[in-house]
């Protein structure tokens, strides 16, 4: 068992436990706390993949921004952290036969395939295959990145946007 | 070539066939526990001693010559002080918050180049993966803040995750300008592109004026990274008592305050690695000096030199912290509107603005320096 | 046994399957709408290491395109789900501004 | 005469114009001098421009089999053994360039006669922007038309008829401040949505048939005998031609969806003109007379024939009783609509898309002239209260008059020969072929009649007589250039001597310089594709030329005589008229047949409505309490069977169940079925995903 | 590469571990005599009022959803700027440049909305009052439109 394999088993471990921990967890904070190192243990394996700008994004674009914002909306309001966060057992009921129903399926899928050996590449430049990459053939899919940033930005900013007007109208009727 | 790999490579001093990991393992202690942190408590006594003199005072002068075991005194107390937590404090999170503030921190650390053969991890991404984790610092803090249960900490910690994220923006522009000039996002690389006229130009804050000013867009923005003052909102002790880490004693508010000086270091230790030059100096190039001295007959040159580089390259990284201190004692602390507007609508536009100044000016000068080209009009007359 | 478990492509597999249910089971059992979208992330992983992975499983061979394809792919879920959480999250708020409640199947006001 | 690289590229740079102006309208448009108007109405212009090419290389040509297409993949998946391929594709035939040259014609007129209509649209600053919207709308709504016509395969007619189905909802309920044009709008959209979806499934049936949505491919299918022969393979053409015309019957507002057009004047009229009259409607139409073949093949084209006379007669008598002068014409284009339908429905492919471009062009003139009446009478829409109009809009009365005597069929104008045309076919088929279908020519001559009749009541309503409303009609005068010289140039197209072809054709070198028809260029040039010719029914078209022609004009001139009667000289008074007619059809046509009535409070209220709440019912009690709660719920029902079994029925199952009180309950149940638990929704796909898995791996 | 990560893993590893294992060890060192006013939360020297959870200012919030946007814009465009130099000195700068900085264009233009709209102004009071004044106006405009139509 090299280093390797047993970073990655560190890593499969880690995610499940934590994401076992975000789904089962009634406190919404520690399932988001739990996220977070869902989040880490998937960047580890893109890195034990050899996908190194990939982890780092991982860790810049999720923890670093996601998780924040999910931060910051759980924070926002104590009634949505006070609030019940699971269904009753009542109702995680066919939820979770589906669940281990639909897990011991694919596992099966999973174990009775030979999927091959795999080849972890000692990328030197990931980076720089990455960049081509968006520069070549995924050019028109960035360019529409871009579009659909600025979309989601001023759609989640008006939405999110303070309305005062409301309050004013409110005011003044009644 | 990065730390472990030479330790490694020095095979004759040390029994053959210990596993890699060993290696990678030991430089990070050498890094973390060497440098960082013993170099994060010396800058507490350091900042008071440097407090001391701008106020005209003496300063810590008891323990040891000048006080210098001060940090050490520091460091005893925090360890053994009682450390209380609120009733109503998340204990889990409570502890996990000042560790992620701390590993956030010092896991930078693997990517800064100390010298051509002392760095933690030659990553090929290294710029990115600095800042990959120090974005985690701001987890750390909302964190922290959430879980102590305190109207103050909430309050600070809020304002320092919004500061925290908002800055990260004009300093991720600042260093994707200069992987614009240097082409390159290893820190070993970067560094190597800064000899003296050797490889490729000279520091980078004077490669085109574009850069000069993003110097300074780096400066400020990793200012309001580490909470320094004039951006220390989230700790404003004359509004929030202390911020986010207000019910935080002992060895946590420790940890948060180790963190709080290793980012500072860090980001200066960046600064001088990317932007002025790493352990180049103009003139000389370090790595042509021989002195000739051998022990047991292995030249002793490439540890001489690793010496310098380091003594250079900290040399440089401590003048930025002496800047960063001199700043706490000399500005003012922002407003949070002020806060807000200086990142968004001055940072990040004049950041933007030299991003593409400095595109152009690759393209249109093939990526030659400032100094390059005047010497080359020089050399032409 | 466990030799070479990190050059199998299974236990990547098994990582993305387990995140996929936990994500589905999350969705399904949440009764709070910042929970069903933590949910969410945690099916757009399990997709995001299955294009690695598999990627991996072909890469550099003469079958494998040399644009880094599976990594690309994964960017791209990424920044989908920021964009996602922006928008998603910033509805919540909205809504619970509105509501005081973030119950998504109490908030059913909104259909056409 | 060009390559057809280039009349390929020319095909796309016209429906590529407005949609440019559209992306430029809509982010900036407000910010553009004169809101920018110009942009839209330049970009329609080059495409007019463009157009009129491709109809010129379809002249030069002037071959029935002339086709340019080019095709590309958009998305090829699946296997080698189960292929599935999308394609796009541009197709360039006679019935395309001819359609081309219209829809631009048309919106290149509409767009410079809204520049002068919506004028006081852009006076205030709060509105301003919608005016700048109005015209993104028109030329969003134009490429998409533009767009459907080229392209060469259903898919893609599909998309751009539903993005026209979105500009529809939009335009119509442009003055979103008036909830009847909001309300319009949604019933609009919602009534089209249903002939939508069934032609989409029929679509989809039709490409597991063929495996293609290629024209081409459907048309070589058909021709080498797909569906052929068997029982089964003619039911599935039946079903799938069924659905087809379905789409249709939703777009272009055939009995029984009609419901939405007449509402939709409440869109701004040159919205009305161009879309409710001359081109998105007409699309539903296009879209038989594309896939005509299918419908001959699968035998649904009686039943085409029948909705198409039935919705001709019934809309027309509607109209008679109108005053609205936008409601006059909403329901005479139903009718005509309706002859359209009649005519593929009879086998008349030539007839019935040669009354769909006079049909646009003197649509598309009348609206506008309406327009114009309506924009001097400051937004007047009543009839009774215009009158004597005639010498204050002189241009407009004229050109009016012009495209009235075309809808009427009168001789010399454009109607009359694609109208006679279609009765023609009727006579011969529904008359001479197969007596039994008498009623189709019935219908179709007596709407011919009907047709003249209230549309010379609507001129003689509005520009003679006595003025309605004194003040308004004193202050009317003749509308500006912009808005004038769209009717004059619609009225000039709408003479027949460009339709006959007797004279251009000609003129231009084809064909022989003969009066009274048999060489319209139209009939040269529009051929349906496969079907081969009956030479028995040709011969009974000839028999039935002569008889159905003079049926036609003298049943028009009845119609026009009656209206002077009635309406201008008043020798036979309109009260006396009316009290002709028993009360329950004044009253069945002021209810519009009731059929409002019937999907709105039957359909809806009594059927639908009990229908969910019923499946909520089911839902709650069964799958949600005895499936997902049973297992707990077994305990409690073994309590309840010692205690008050009433109080625990009640309790449990109507109070407790839902947790709130019985209106409550109701409401929430209502929404599991109709919409909202996207939980439920997505546990019903994992159940549906874990399903398939097992599937696969028991079989 | 795969070393260099190795080395990455220890020092972020070792991070990790470092300040849970000081918290440890600190913890056998420390002395412990809580009791309720230690332990009471720190509001000044007052009683604690009420929970610390107060409703927020979502400004925070909006400023998170802006950084969010920003932060992959920066994070995608790295990989195309390291591209830039060679392209630049060897040719075919234009494309790359071409792509980035129009990428960067249209965000600029987000950035641009935002600031017009005043939503990254922390004070927003003034800019909205006048703004909802203004829609005010405008719907009472309209409003009376359709009464006179």
């Amino acid at each position: 068992m090299s280093f390797l394999d047993f970073f990655v088993v560190f890593c499969f471990l880690g995610g499940v436990v934590c994401s076992a921990v975000v789904a089962l967890h009634p406190n919404i904070l520690y399932a988001a706390v739990a996220l977070i190192g869902s989040l880490l243990a998937v960047a580890g394996v893109y890195a034990s993949l050899g996908a190194d700008f990939l982890a780092a994004a991982q860790l810049i674009i999720y923890v670093g921004g996601v998780i924040v914002v999910i931060l910051f909306a759980v924070m926002m309001s104590e009634s949505i952290y006070k609030r019940r966060f699971l269904d009753g057992v009542k109702k995680m009921f066919l939820p979770t036969i589906l669940s281990i129903a639909l897990m011991l399926g694919m596992f099966k899928l999973l174990v009775s395939t030979n999927w091959g050996e795999l080849r972890i590449p000692n990328y030197e430049n990931t980076t720089i295959r990455i960049g081509q990459a968006l520069t070549g053939p995924y050019a028109l899919i960035f360019e529409y990145v871009a579009i659909v940033l600025l979309f989601g930005l001023i759609g989640a900013i008006v939405v999110a946007r303070p309305n005062i007007l409301k309050k004013d109208q409110d005011g003044g009727n009644s | 070539m990065s730390l472990a790999e030479f330790l490694s490579g020095l095979n004759d001093f040390i029994p053959p066939n210990v596993p890699f990991f060993v290696f990678s393992i030991a430089a990070a202690v050498i890094v973390i526990l060497g440098f960082a942190m013993p170099i994060g408590g010396i800058c507490t006594y350091i900042e008071r001693k440097v407090a001391a003199d701008f106020q005209e005072r003496i300063g810590p002068n008891r323990v040891g010559p000048f006080g210098i075991l001060q940090f050490f005194a520091d460091g005893i107390k925090m360890f053994l002080k009682e450390d209380t937590a609120t009733k109503n404090a998340d204990m889990f999170i409570y502890n996990l918050a000042p560790g992620l503030v701390t590993a956030g921190a010092l896991g930078a650390f693997a990517a800064i180049p100390f010298s051509k053969y002392v760095i933690g991890a030659d990553l090929d991404i290294g710029i990115f993966y600095v800042m990959a984790l120090a974005s985690l610092v701001s987890l750390g803090i909302l964190l922290g803040a959430w879980s102590s249960e305190n109207k103050w900490s909430l309050l600070g910690g809020m304002r320092g995750a919004a500061q925290i994220v908002s800055y990260e923006i004009p300093l991720g522009i600042a260093l994707l300008s200069v992987v614009v000039v240097s082409g390159q996002m290893s820190m070993i690389k970067i560094v190597d592109g800064q000899a003296w006229l050797g490889s490729g130009s000279f520091w980078y804050i004077f490669h085109n004026p574009f850069l000069f000013l993003n110097f300074f867009v780096y400066f400020v923005a990793a200012l309001a990274e580490c909470n320094r003052t004039p951006f220390d909102l989230p700790e404003a002790e004359s509004e929030l008592v202390s911020g986010f880490n207000t019910e935080f004693s002992g060895m946590r508010f420790g940890l948060y305050a180790l963190a709080e000086f290793a980012d500072v270091i860090m980001f200066a230790c960046v600064a001088a690695a990317i932007f002025l030059g790493g352990w180049h100096l103009p003139f000389v190039n370090i790595e042509n000096i021989h002195l000739g001295w051998s022990l047991a007959g292995k030249s002793l040159d490439p540890l001489i030199q690793t010496l310098f580089m380091i003594l250079i390259f900290l040399g440089k990284a401590s003048v930025i912290v002496f800047v960063v201190m001199w700043l706490r004692w000399t500005l003012p602390r922002l407003r949070v509107d002020q806060l807000m507007d200086l990142c968004w609508k001055y940072l990040i536009p004049i950041a933007f603005f030299n991003l593409v100044g400095a595109s152009l000016w690759v393209w249109i000068f093939k990526g030659q320096s400032m100094i390059e080209l005047i010497s080359g009009m020089m050399g032409a007359g | 046994m466990f030799a070479g478990i990190a050059h199998n492509l299974t236990i990547y597999l098994a990582m993305s399957t387990v995140f996929f249910v936990f994500g589905l089971f999350t969705i399904l059992t949440r009764r709070n709408a910042v929970g069903v979208f933590m949910g969410v992330e945690l099916v757009l992983n399990a997709a995001a290491i299955n294009f690695v992975a598999f990627y991996a499983l072909k890469a550099d061979s003469a079958q494998s395109s040399p644009w880094l394809d599976g990594q690309i792919f994964s960017l791209f879920i990424i920044v989908l789900a920021a964009i996602e959480a922006a928008v998603a999250l910033a509805i919540v708020l909205r809504v619970f501004g509105a509501k005081k409640n973030i119950d998504p199947d109490q908030v059913m006001e909104l259909r056409g | 005469m060009m390559a057809n690289d280039s009349l390929i590229t020319l095909a796309l740079l016209i429906p590529a114009f407005p949609l440019v102006a559209y992306l430029i309208q809509a982010f900036v448009g407000k910010r553009l001098p004169r809101m920018g108007d110009w942009v839209s109405v330049s970009a329609i212009f080059v495409s007019f421009i463009c157009a009129s090419i491709i109809f010129a290389n379809m002249w030069s040509n002037f071959d029935p089999n002339w086709v340019v297409t080019a095709h590309w993949t958009w998305l090829d998946s699946g296997t080698a053994a189960h292929p599935f391929k999308l394609e796009l594709g541009v197709r360039l035939d006679n019935l395309a360039a001819v359609m081309l040259f219209m829809v631009t014609l048309c919106a290149t007129l509409i767009h410079l006669f809204s520049t002068g209509y919506m004028r006081d649209y852009d006076g205030k600053e709060s509105d301003g922007y919608r005016y700048a919207s109005f015209f993104a709308f028109l030329s969003l709504f134009t490429s998409a038309m533009l767009a459907l016509v080229i392209s060469d395969n259903l898919f893609t007619l599909f998309m751009f008829w539903e993005v026209m189905g979105l500009c529809s909802y939009l335009l119509i309920g442009f003055y979103r401040h008036k909830p009847s044009a909001a309300n319009a709008s949604i019933k609009a959209f919602m009534t089209t949505r249903i002939g939508d979806t069934l032609l989409f499934i029929g679509m989809l049936a039709l490409f597991t048939q063929i495996g293609s949505f290629r024209f081409d491919d459907i048309y070589a299918a058909i021709e080498q005998g797909a569906f052929g022969g068997e029982t089964l393979g003619f039911a599935t053409a039946t079903f799938i031609g069924f659905l087809i015309f379905c789409g249709t019957v939703g777009k272009s507002a055939q009995f029984p969806l009609q419901v939405w057009l007449p509402d939709a004047m409440e869109g701004p009229t040159p919205v009305s003109a161009l879309i409710h009259a001359a081109t998105m409607v007409a699309a539903g139409v296009y879209l038989i007379i594309r896939t005509f073949p299918l419908l001959e093949l699968g035998g649904v084209l009686p039943l085409i024939a029948y909705v198409g006379a039935f919705t001709s007669l019934f809309a027309a008598i509607l109209a008679i009783k109108q005053f609205d002068i936008k409601k006059v014409l909403a329901y005479s284009t139903l009718s005509q609509l309706g002859y359209m339908v009649l005519a593929v429905g009879v086998g008349a492919y030539t007839a019935s898309f040669m009354h769909l471009i006079t049909h646009a062009i003197f649509k598309a003139c009348l609206f506008m002239a309406s327009g114009a009446v309506i924009y001097a009478m400051h937004h007047e829409q009543d009839m009774r209260k215009m009158g004597d109009l005639r010498k204050r809009l002189p241009i407009t009365y004229k050109a009016m008059l012009v495209a009235t005597l075309a809808i009427s069929g009168v001789p010399l104008f454009s109607g009359f020969v694609s109208k006679d045309a279609i009765l023609v076919s009727a006579l011969a088929y529904g008359g001479f072929e197969h007596p039994e279908h008498m009623f189709l020519p019935i219908a179709g001559f007596l709407t011919a009649g009907l047709t003249a009749f209230y549309m010379f009541r609507l001129m003689f309503m509005t520009f003679f007589g006595e003025a309605g409303d004194k003040k308004h009609v004193e202050h009317a005068h003749e509308v500006p250039w912009n808005m004038w010289l769209p009717l004059v140039v619609l009225a000039g197209l709408s003479l027949s001597v460009l339709f006959s072809g007797s004279v251009t054709g000609g003129l231009l070198g084809h064909g022989d310089f003969v009066l009274g028809g048999g060489n319209e260029w139209f009939v040269k040039l529009i051929k349906a594709p496969v079907v081969k010719v009956d030479e028995h029914f040709e011969h009974l078209l000839h028999q039935a030329h002569l008889p159905g022609m003079i049926a036609s004009v003298v049943l028009a001139t009845l119609g026009i005589v009656f209206s002077w009667l009635v309406y201008k000289s008043k020798t036979i008074p309109a009260e006396k008229l009316a009290k002709l007619w028993p009360n329950f059809v004044h009253k069945a046509i002021d209810n519009l047949y009731y059929f409002d009535w019937l999907y709105k409070d039957v359909f809806i209220k009594r059927v639908f409505l009990p229908f969910s709440r019923l499946m909520a019912r089911f839902d709650d009690l069964i799958i949600d309490r005895i499936l997902v709660d049973g297992w707990k719920d077994v305990n409690a029902v073994v309590k309840t069977f010692i205690g008050k079994f009433d109080d625990t029925v009640i309790d449990e199952v109507l109070v407790d169940g839902v947790g709130g009180s019985v209106p409550q309950y109701l409401g929430a149940s209502l929404r599991t079925l109709q919409n909202g638990k996207i939980q439920r929704y997505l546990m019903v796909a994992a159940v549906a995903l874990l399903t398939i898995y097992l599937l696969i791996g028991v079989l | 590469m795969l070393q260099e990560f190795a080395n990455a893993l220890s020092f972020i590893v070792l991070a990790a571990v470092l300040p849970v294992g000081i918290l440890f060890v600190s913890k056998f060192l420390r002395p412990s005599y809580p009791y309720s006013g230690k332990l009471a939360t720190y509001e000044c020297g007052e009683d604690p009022v009420g929970s610390a959870f107060v409703m927020f200012n979502n400004r925070f919030y909006l400023v998170a959803i802006v950084f969010l946007v920003f932060d992959v814009e920066v994070a995608l465009l790295f990989p195309i700027m390291r591209l830039f130099r060679e392209a630049a000195i060897n040719g075919g700068a234009l494309p790359i440049f071409l792509l980035a900085f129009g990428f960067l264009f249209v965000l600029l233009v987000g950035l641009i909305y935002e600031w017009k709209k005043g939503d990254i102004d922390w004070v927003r009071d003034a800019i909205e009052r006048k703004q909802a004044l203004r829609e005010d106006a405008a719907f009472k405009h309209r409003f009376e439109n359709v009464k006179d139509s």
